[in-house]
């Protein structure tokens, strides 16, 4: 593409420097470095193992009704759209990094697009999704991403399911979906590396005294966000609104028996706001909080002992609760120490487990790939200094592969990389 | 084409709730029409007045959460403009309801096709506008 | 107002008198005129096939105006811009309409084709046939809707005027940095690491350099980095020196700096506010037997640790504002103690323990090292005598301890001071504890409610030093971007009628972003480096003198006229 | 200045009745500074006068204009042209301007579309507060700058009544004492002299009554938390 004039490499400084970036990872740290960098001039290649960008934040609610409750969510959006209009961010969706060699300054890489099935010609026409036999479709709508493609899920797909259907592959007017698509590569030099994998949330599974998956109605935080997104209600599995809420605060979090002995610093901060709105959508319901401390990453949702000192309907219980049960009526039961150092059991209709933040899957792989040092939590090691340095130059990080952070924290991150990965590229450093 | 509807978007949270909605195949009725402004602070009670004059059904405005306008304080005029409309449609015997503020964010796609539902039950409460049929009466 | 250099002045104002006794012709409005090229979009399948798009060019082709409409395939790629430009050229054409997917996606690509084509960049106008009507509407509805939209657009495409506009680089890369502490230090390293020029203004009490708490930066690394950019040829330091005024637009402001020797005007093209808050000692301190972490950390380095000592985090007021430093201090202050001498008593009076992230581990070390922990909500009674007695209600417990020990250590607060100042020079808001308010709106980390002017530091919220070095590194990177980028001005700016304005200050009172000034002349005008184009002015402006280009009143009222009015 | 605002749009309906051909004239001096009878108003009314005449099917023909001050026959005179057309002239100005309307087109029936209420200023943006009496014998420099007459709801010339508690006016808790503020004013001058000067009775006829008047414009008022949003702001 005759845009991409950046692909050509610039001389300075006698040695080789290509003034471009590779980001892995297009979430909010990737997305804030690579407009950083492209502000600069600086030409990004953005990579995303995922169809389209935006990184878990698309995933998650805005939780304002009326009024904004500062959950900073809606930023995905607004930068999505920056993204798509800058002509030097360039995206490789479904892709991830098999071989990295070079050095700074110099990066070979190889890029590996997974079988996606459908290439960015898809323009999302919708031909396909019609065409499609399955009953409920087998290939996706877009969702906000960009760029803007269908994407087929291979386990409903028939043609995956070894039926000879290749519906869609005929109806494309673009001829962008290849059912038999394997994995294809792609070889870019680049100067700087940015990773911004992001986190893995905590699997409710290793859990099983809270019973996620056995009792309807107990859900996590991240399931919870996931519904409100996608249209604006938080409902029971039979379709009701539930009266009685708890959010169980920590799980995956500040526990060394599973092996996650940090505080994943935004539960709190998250789950007030999803309180907030629920309280917006029904000032009748009952919620209650079970937590060990609170800690709000920012007060700028306010004080939750302040709230419930004015709400008689919110209660906040200081108690890691030992299990969730099922009632006779098959509703989640609480057991907890109460007060009185007694064993409590309350009813709920929905118990939403506010699931903490672990390290991205494959960053081991990733770090021994490029040579990064780890910390003991198994996140990347970055210094106190100079946030965005990793253990080794030219290549940086920013956002949750570093350690738990909130949205804006790891907005800030992806600046500060763009700017140690800029000066980088100038030689300035 | 159902009750015309013209809807005041702002550029950052209502007009991108709306392309959401589109983006995630949300259908709603064809009779809305969007008009976008850079900020909702930007309506201009003329604006509104001018639609029910030429006959719009219903007319509704979407500016940023409370508190995260992009311009600090533009949704907030842009509530008290509608407002002074609403005076105005109750002593023009057009009913206040015609004409209603919402606060929506960029990323809530699902709320924009309930807006427009909510106007258009309005419009089935109160009439299409006399004006829309006088209108094309003269056609 | 000053365009910079570069930008076509453009007026909308028609001024032939007495205009304003006719039936008011809305300012700016010329007659219908121009020639326009409209160009509709296929989108592949997502518009063609979703509505009939030619019966849409044959219903916009006819009307007046309109010289060219084309279909594409896809406008937006680059081949396809090409060939508009060239019909542009060839059809002389002075106006254009895109009728395909949203502008928020494409606006910028098809403003950089006008330009292309010669044209101001302003003369292109967007018809979003996909989101808002080919995605979300069956085939028939969607293509009369389509036409209307399209027609739509045209007939406000056919009002708009060339808007103001310029872009180029800035006129000063310099950097201003003000503030005296940690964030200014390490937004100033920053800056020089990224090559930029900076003028480090150090107000008169330099304070919080290094915090008492290190947070795993090495003792030792600011003081050295301080040297590195005082002696670096990037940075000129002006020392006791303050910002007396500080006006202008991104990219070009002027600040007054005031020193003993004198003041001095420099230019600079964007500012960071780095101050730190300074440390409030609480009120019942008296040096000995209630002292502060720091003054601890003084008895600790002589080697003394008290058998009893409890900690106090909580404020001596009511309200609840939790500090994290003060309690991650605490902590290891605690396990210090505890390291020290294994059998002293060390007690933390907190409601909730902040110990966010990794700080979790110190709290289960302090906790595995004996430390004990007191739940309260409100700051617990001290009554100093030989010993210090400690009342405070237990919460877990459920009833009112009396605590006799040797050291009670109080949490000190910090709270910014001569914030004020600062934010009447700046016009940069502070909340009533004199914090800096970072723009509220949307997330804009590090920003000010001033464009070009960015915020760090404990003096906009309390941090610790690790959170500190993040902000200011990210503010300093985000200024470098600013000032390294090519600045654009104009576009959806308000413009205000001489001839109208009865300058009554209703635009000045209402705009949020001070761009409306009395000139000369008596009359409002706009600073239009600071106006960010919302149009309250527009619509308040009882005179109807402000217009905002791009949405003027007229075209608007044309786009409106268009949408409605129309046979069901 | 003179602080005026619009009369229900009702009253203004039916005292148009009976003309056809209507032209709202604005002006650009004090009524549209207190967002009453300036162009946007003008715009906006005329527009809503012809949505009513097409909602009852009247036929109206409604022009607008806006002269730079409706109280000067040279600015008035610039109506003429447009005079001529219509049978009568809305006045969107303060009382004076809709006189000198009439004044200089005396076959032409004038009627009023604001309520003149009184001299004043504005305190915020949308709030305006009664502060000179126009009683034509000023004092304000035996009262500190401060004038018995407008904000004095007993229009006292010596001194507060007993009804002044805590500086404030027994009419309401809200309103000040004016006497209070004028004693307050003259103590900081250094002239608490001035109080013992006799100010003598004034022919006032005009009675009034609920002590200074403010009119209040809610659509153009900061509201709490636009106030906060703004928090600082300038």
């Amino acid at each position: 593409m005759g845009e991409w004039g950046g692909w050509s490499t610039t001389f300075e400084g006698g040695g080789v420097k290509l003034k471009q970036a590779l980001i892995i990872g297009a979430g909010i740290a990737g997305i804030s470095a690579a407009l950083g960098l492209a502000d600069r001039g600086v030409f990004v290649n953005l990579v995303d193992a995922e169809g389209t960008i935006g990184g878990r934040a698309k995933e998650l609610s805005c939780k304002g009704v009326d009024e904004c409750v500062r959950c900073d969510v809606c930023l995905a959006i607004d930068k999505l759209y920056e993204v798509g209009a800058s002509e030097r961010i360039r995206v490789f969706p479904n892709s991830t990094i098999r071989s990295i060699s070079g050095e700074p300054g110099n990066f070979r890489v190889t890029l590996e697009r997974n079988p996606g099935y459908v290439s960015e010609d898809c323009t999302a026409c919708g031909a396909c999704a019609e065409a499609c036999p399955v009953p409920g479709g087998a290939i996706g709508p877009p969702g906000m991403g960009i760029p803007l493609t269908y994407a087929i899920d291979p386990n409903a797909c028939l043609w995956m399911r070894g039926e000879d259907c290749r519906s869609c592959e005929e109806a494309c007017p673009h001829g962008a979906i290849d059912l038999a698509r394997g994995k294809s590569t792609k070889r870019l030099q680049v100067g700087v590396l940015v990773v911004a994998t992001g986190f893995q949330p905590f699997d409710p599974s290793l859990e099983p005294r809270y019973s996620h998956d056995l009792i309807p109605g107990v859900i996590t935080s991240l399931e919870a966000e996931r519904m409100l997104n996608l249209d604006g209600r938080l409902l029971l599995p039979d379709g009701s609104p539930p009266g009685r809420v708890a959010f169980i605060q920590c799980v995956g979090s500040r526990d060394s028996w599973k092996g996650v002995e940090y505080c994943s610093k935004v539960c709190c901060k998250y789950s007030m706001a999803i309180a907030l709105n629920l309280r917006a959508l029904d000032p009748d319901a009952d919620i209650t909080f079970f937590y060990m401390d609170w800690r709000p990453y920012d007060l700028r949702g306010g004080d939750i002992g302040e709230w419930a000192s004015r709400d008689p309907r919110l209660s906040i219980v200081r108690s890691r609760p030992a299990e969730v049960l099922a009632s006779d009526s098959g509703k989640p039961v609480v057991r907890y120490v109460g007060a009185e150092e007694e064993i409590a059991e309350d009813e709920f209709d929905m118990v939403i487990l506010s699931i903490g933040m672990g390290p991205p899957e494959g960053i081991g792989d990733m770090a021994e790939m490029l040579g990064l040092e780890m910390t003991p939590q198994g996140f990347l090691w970055t210094s106190v200094e100079r946030p965005a340095m990793t253990s080794r130059p030219g290549v940086f990080a920013s956002g949750c592969c570093t350690g738990p952070k909130d949205i804006e924290e790891s907005a800030m991150e992806g600046v500060a990389a763009a700017g140690e990965a800029a000066s980088f590229l100038e030689g300035s450093r | 084409m159902g009750p015309r509807i013209v809807g005041f978007c702002c550029s950052y949270c209502g007009y991108a709730s709306a392309d959401l909605a589109g983006r995630q195949g949300r259908t709603y009725s064809p009779g809305v029409m969007i008009v976008r402004l850079p900020c909702s602070g930007r309506i201009d009670v003329l604006h509104i007045l001018q639609a029910f004059r030429k006959g719009a059904d219903a007319v509704f405005v979407v500016g940023c959460l409370e508190d995260n306008c992009n311009f600090v304080n533009g949704n907030f005029e842009a509530k008290k403009r509608v407002q002074e409309v609403k005076d105005i449609l109750d002593a023009l015997g057009l009913g206040a309801g015609r004409v209603e503020m919402f606060n929506v964010a960029s990323n809530q796609g699902w709320r924009f096709p309930r807006i427009v539902e909510e106007m258009t039950a309005r419009v089935e409460k109160l009439g299409p506008n006399p004006l829309g049929v006088i209108a094309d009466d003269n056609r | 107002m000053t365009l910079p250099p570069g930008s076509e002045p453009v007026t909308m104002s028609s001024s032939s008198r007495p205009a304003r006794t006719r039936r008011p012709v809305v300012r700016g409005e010329r007659e219908p005129t121009g020639r326009i090229g409209v160009f509709l979009c296929r989108c592949g399948g997502s518009v063609d096939g979703r509505l009939d798009i030619e019966s849409v060019r044959e219903k916009v082709s006819s009307m007046d105006g309109v010289e060219e409409c084309m279909v594409m395939d896809f406008p937006c790629s680059m081949e396809s811009r090409e060939t508009i430009v060239n019909v542009i050229r060839e059809n002389d054409l002075d106006r254009f309409v895109v009728a395909g997917c949203s502008p928020k996606a494409v606006e910028a690509r098809f403003k950089s084709t006008a330009q292309e084509s010669g044209l101001n960049p302003y003369m292109v106008e967007i018809a979003n046939i996909r989101e808002q009507c080919s995605l979300v509407h069956n085939l028939s509805e969607a293509t009369s809707k389509a036409g209307l939209l399209v027609e739509a657009a045209v007939a406000k495409c056919s009002l708009l005027v060339p808007a103001p506009h310029h872009r180029g680089r800035v006129e000063s890369e310099e950097v201003l940095v003000y503030g005296n502490g940690m964030s200014a230090v390490v937004a100033t390293d920053e800056l020089v690491s990224e090559g930029a020029k900076v003028h480090l203004v150090l107000p008169f009490s330099p304070h919080r350099l290094v915090f008492n708490y290190h947070d795993g930066i090495r003792p030792g690394h600011l003081e050295d980095m301080r040297d590195r950019i005082t002696d670096s040829d990037l940075v000129r330091v002006h020392g006791h020196s303050s910002v007396e005024r500080f006006e202008g637009e991104p990219g070009a402001f002027t600040a007054l700096v005031r020193s003993s020797e004198g003041a001095e005007e420099i230019r600079c093209g964007a500012a960071i506010i780095a101050w730190e808050a300074s440390e409030v000692p609480s009120p019942s301190l008296n040096g000995s037997l209630v002292v502060t972490q720091a003054e601890l950390e003084s008895i600790m380095d002589q080697g003394r640790v008290p058998d009893r000592t409890v900690m106090i985090t909580l404020r001596e007021e009511d309200t609840y504002c939790p500090e994290r430093i003060t309690h991650i201090e605490a902590l290891r202050n605690a396990i210090r103690m505890k390291e020290m001498d294994p059998r002293v008593q060390v007690t933390i009076v907190a409601r909730d323990v902040l110990a966010f992230g990794l700080s979790e581990l110190d709290y289960r070390e302090a906790m595995s090292r004996g430390v004990s922990f007191i739940r309260t909500e409100a700051s617990p009674l001290i009554t100093v005598g030989d010993t210090v007695k400690v009342r405070v209600k237990d919460l877990n417990l459920g009833e009112e301890l009396s605590i006799e020990t040797d050291l009670v250590v109080m949490s000190s607060w910090t709270q910014p001071y001569d914030t004020g100042h600062v934010a009447q020079v700046f016009g940069t808001p502070v909340d009533r504890e004199g914090f800096f308010i970072p723009t509220q709106v949307k997330l804009k980390p590090t920003a000010s409610i001033v464009e070009g002017v960015f915020l760090c530091g404990t003096g906009v919220e309390s941090k610790t030093p690790s959170e500190v070095v993040l902000e200011a590194r990210s503010a300093a990177s985000r200024a470098k971007a600013m000032v390294s980028s090519k600045m654009e001005w104009g576009g959806a700016v308000a413009e205000v009628d001489p001839e109208s304005c009865s300058a009554c200050l209703t635009c000045i009172r209402s705009c949020p972003f001070n761009a409306p000034f009395i000139g000369e002349t008596g009359k409002a005008e706009i600073e239009i480096g600071l106006c960010q184009g919302c149009g309250i002015c527009v619509g308040l402006c009882p005179s109807r003198a402000i217009q905002l280009y791009c949405y003027t009143d007229g075209q608007l009222g044309a786009q409106i006229g268009a949408l409605v009015g129309r046979v069901r | 200045m003179i602080i005026g605002e619009q009369k229900p749009f009702k009253e203004i309906v039916r005292n148009l009745e009976g003309h056809e051909t209507i032209l709202v004239a604005g002006c650009r001096s004090c009524v549209a500074i207190c967002l009453a009878g300036g162009e946007k108003e003008v715009g906006v009314l005329a527009e809503s006068l012809r949505i009513h005449s097409d909602l009852n099917d009247l036929g109206w023909e409604v022009g607008e204009a806006t002269v730079e001050r409706q109280c000067e026959k040279e600015w008035v005179r610039e109506l003429a042209p447009l005079v001529e057309e219509v049978d009568c002239v809305l006045s969107m100005a303060c009382g004076v301007g809709a006189q000198i309307v009439q004044e200089m087109f005396p076959d032409t029936r004038v009627i009023p579309g604001l309520n003149t209420s009184n001299m004043g200023a504005p305190e915020e943006q949308g709030i305006w507060s009664e502060k000179c009496g126009g009683c034509g014998d000023c004092v304000l420099h035996l009262t500190g700058g401060i004038c018995p007459m407008a904000r004095c709801a007993k229009n006292l010339l010596n001194g507060p009544c007993g009804g002044s508690q805590d500086g404030m006016c027994e009419i309401d808790p809200e309103t000040p004492c004016a006497w209070d503020q004028i004693f307050q004013s003259l103590k900081r001058l250094g002239r608490l002299d001035l109080m013992e000067e006799n100010i003598p009775p004034k022919d006032w006829t005009p009675s009034r009554n609920g002590g200074p008047r403010t009119i209040v414009k809610s659509s153009a008022v900061l509201t709490e938390k636009e106030k906060r949003a703004r928090e600082g702001l300038d």
